[in-house]
């Protein structure tokens, strides 16, 4: 499988629910299913763990530069 | 003599005879028979009532001699020498000067010298010399006695005192007048210095005036270098000299007063040129002075290019800072507003709100989970007591035991399956023993 | 036999159960099926159990990553 | 790459932002975008301060060489 | 280039500030714009100041030859 | 260059006026042109003081010579 | 030149003093043309004032030609 999609794998786990909550499965598919779920939140969650870091990185990198061409343009003034 | 001569011979010795002979003649007779052939030479004959003689009179004496024109008829006196003509063997007379005879010849001759000079142009005025405006020196010719040249005096010296006067004396009157008139000219031509020549006589009658008529002196006036005056007094009568004369004068008195300009009048004039002189460069100098006047009025100095200049300059200056300016500062505003934009799109959010989906997801999943285990756990539950409510076994706790064969096992529900003295298990609701059978009843 | 399902087991012992509550059925038959029914009780609950242990490890191990993830967001904060 | 266009960044910034904001966008994606405007951003800032400074800088200048020449009239009167 | 014309470098300024004042120029064509301008204004302050300086230096000139001239002719009267 | 006229000169300087006046004139020109008319300002004015010198001279001389031929004449009478 | 005539003199002033009055003569001209005008006055009027006056009368004496006072005439006066 090429790299995992965090949408992919979103609406991968919104069908496992769906299919469970229908509970009409067998207890081994219900159980492989769940694990399969708790696999996918735990993909998602970490994809949004790296992109909240990634993001954040950026941030404050830039929030320093954009903190600080606010602060000279308030001395322009 | 006894020589024979051949007629050439003949007529030979008879010229030669007859112009020594007839060397000079005076002729007098009438002309009549006149002919002038295009060579220019006159041919007539001289006759009177008896005998008549053939005359040429050639050109070249023409010019001078003949102070009229020949025509028939006319009585003349000729001065002439005899010629002969031996190819023909003839004579005639050679004439070389001609003068009239009698009063009406007279006449006739001063009106035929008046139209022969008029026609070789000697009045013409184009030959007309102007005369000096202020003749420095006045040449009188004129008797050195006398009214005229006293009244000449008294004008000149009145009218102009400083113009000089030279008197050449002539006799005016009289056969010798024409030539002494003529070398008095002469005279003052060659002693020079002299600007304009005074011919004057007072009145008198055509006899007394025929001088002034003469050919010669006509001819002298008309070469003269000098411009002559005619003054011969009388107003109403003209003479020869009056027609080839530069300027005719009817009296002496008037000849003074038209060559002598008034000194006043003169000076009058000169101060009126040099105040107009003055004037005039005074009124050329003032008019180029205004000129420059109001070229320097209007010149003025290009500092109004400058300061026109100067005012777009400061404006292209204040507008080309603006514009910069506000080029950034739009520039800057619209990165701000796309700034504000990333901003707002930053993924933060997204993850906040995918992690709320994420964690409803997860609950979801749990409670599903829980709901269909506890499902499951209950069917298993409710069947499971109900098994247990169903357990066969339970009535051995009434009393009832079961009978089963031994080794068997299988359960007896009729005695008849048994036979006597056989092994049987019975269980009881506690524990169990085996027995033996001894009486089977109910067969 | 493949390994035994634990629906068909379930299933089977509702079927006992019926069978046995119609009072109909000789001793022999009540007690076999008794017995049969017994174990299907004790096969179903054992799967049950392994299933919940398995889920519940899954979820004791989600769940202190979550915990972990949730503390982390609320430092951000 | 030949030299970055102030324009061309700024457009591509405008178009991110577009993009971003259509609110459909993958996570991945939206992470990249997010970058490449914080990049954009830190370009034509970068870009626009040069400028400014610059402009100011010939300002300066000029005003200086200005007000000299103005005294320098006033001096002159 | 043939020395540059200052009526040239005024018309070249104004261009330079109708395109500007237009706002679409690019970032580094305005900026080189504005440098180009700023030196043209130099350039025609330069040749302005040139110009009245010389023009008063010749009026100076001019107004001591008067004045003499005008003395010399009173003293003519 | 032979001796300028004063005409010539006057004319230039007419010229020269009225170029000026009509105000079309690039900067360089204009200074040419002030430079040039100083110039003709000056020859001209020099001319026509030098004439005007010596017309008076004349004049004087004259007149005093004519006075004295007045009073002469005026003895004559 | 031949000796100079009043009478050319005069006509010569005339036209100067004319060509004057038209007024549309070169400076230079009209003062040359005045310098001859004044010079032309003044010959007129020393002509004028040459007051000396001789009568003489000739005589031929001895083949050649001699002036002698009309001293008779000047008795007169």
């Amino acid at each position: 499988m090429a790299k995992e999609k965090f949408e992919d794998a979103l609406e991968k786990l919104e069908n496992i629910v769906r299919d469970m909550e229908r509970g009409d499965m067998p207890l081994d598919s219900a159980l492989k299913s769940f694990e399969e779920g708790i696999r996918l939140i735990r993909f998602c969650s970490a994809k949004l763990d790296e992109t909240q870091r990634r993001v954040e990185q950026l941030l404050e990198k830039e929030n320093s530069l954009q903190k600080k061409n606010f602060q000279d343009e308030e001395n322009d003034e | 003599m006894k020589d024979i001569l051949t007629v050439s011979q003949l007529n030979d010795l008879i010229k030669t005879f007859l112009e020594d002979n007839f060397g000079s003649l005076w002729v007098e007779g009438e002309v009549s028979n006149l002919r002038r052939p295009p060579s220019g030479h006159v041919y007539f004959t001289l006759k009177d009532d008896k005998s008549q003689i053939r005359a040429v009179y050639f050109r070249q004496y023409g010019q001078r001699a003949v102070k009229f024109d020949l025509e028939d008829g006319l009585k003349i006196l000729c001065r002439a020498r005899l010629s002969t003509y031996p190819p023909r063997g003839e004579y005639q007379l050679i004439v070389e000067s001609v003068e009239p005879q009698g009063v009406g010849a007279l006449q006739k001759a001063f009106e035929q010298l008046k139209a022969r000079l008029a026609a070789e142009g000697l009045f013409d005025p184009s030959f007309k010399k102007a005369l000096p405006f202020l003749p420095r020196c006045i040449g009188v010719v004129t008797s050195p006695t006398g009214a005229v040249i006293r009244d000449i005096l008294n004008i000149t010296r009145r009218r102009f005192p400083s113009v000089n006067i030279l008197i050449a004396p002539a006799r005016v009157q009289g056969t010798e007048a024409a030539g002494e008139i003529i070398s008095a000219l002469r005279n003052l031509h060659s002693f020079g210095g002299v600007d304009v020549i005074i011919v004057a006589r007072g009145g008198g009658s055509l006899e007394d005036l025929a001088p002034f008529n003469d050919e010669a002196l006509a001819r002298e006036i008309f070469q003269s270098s000098i411009p002559v005056v005619s003054a011969v007094g009388h107003e109403t009568d003209f003479t020869i000299c009056d027609f080839v004369a530069d300027l005719r004068a009817p009296t002496p008195s008037a000849a003074a007063e038209l060559l002598v300009p008034r000194k006043k009048e003169l000076l009058e004039t000169l101060c009126d040129l040099k105040r107009r002189l003055a004037a005039a460069e005074r009124r050329h100098l003032d008019d180029r002075k205004d000129r420059m006047v109001s070229l320097k009025a209007r010149f003025r100095d290009p500092r109004r290019f400058i300061t026109d200049y100067s005012i777009r300059l400061d404006d292209f200056s204040e507008r080309i800072r603006r514009a910069a300016t506000y080029n950034i500062q739009t520039l800057k505003s619209r990165m701000e507003h796309l700034t504000q934009g990333l901003q707002n799109q930053n993924p933060q959010k997204h993850v906040r709100e995918r992690r709320i989906f994420l964690g409803s997801l997860e609950k979801d999943i749990v409670n599903s989970w829980d709901r269909y285990f506890r499902e499951r756990e209950a069917r298993l539950n409710k069947s499971s007591s109900l098994l247990s409510s169903l357990n066969p076994l339970a009535v051995l706790q009434r009393g009832y035991s079961i009978t089963r064969s031994l080794p068997e096992g299988k359960i007896i529900r009729q005695a008849g399956e048994l036979s006597l003295d056989e092994r049987v298990g019975i269980q009881l609701a506690e524990g169990s023993f085996h027995a033996r059978v001894e009486k089977i009843q109910g067969e």
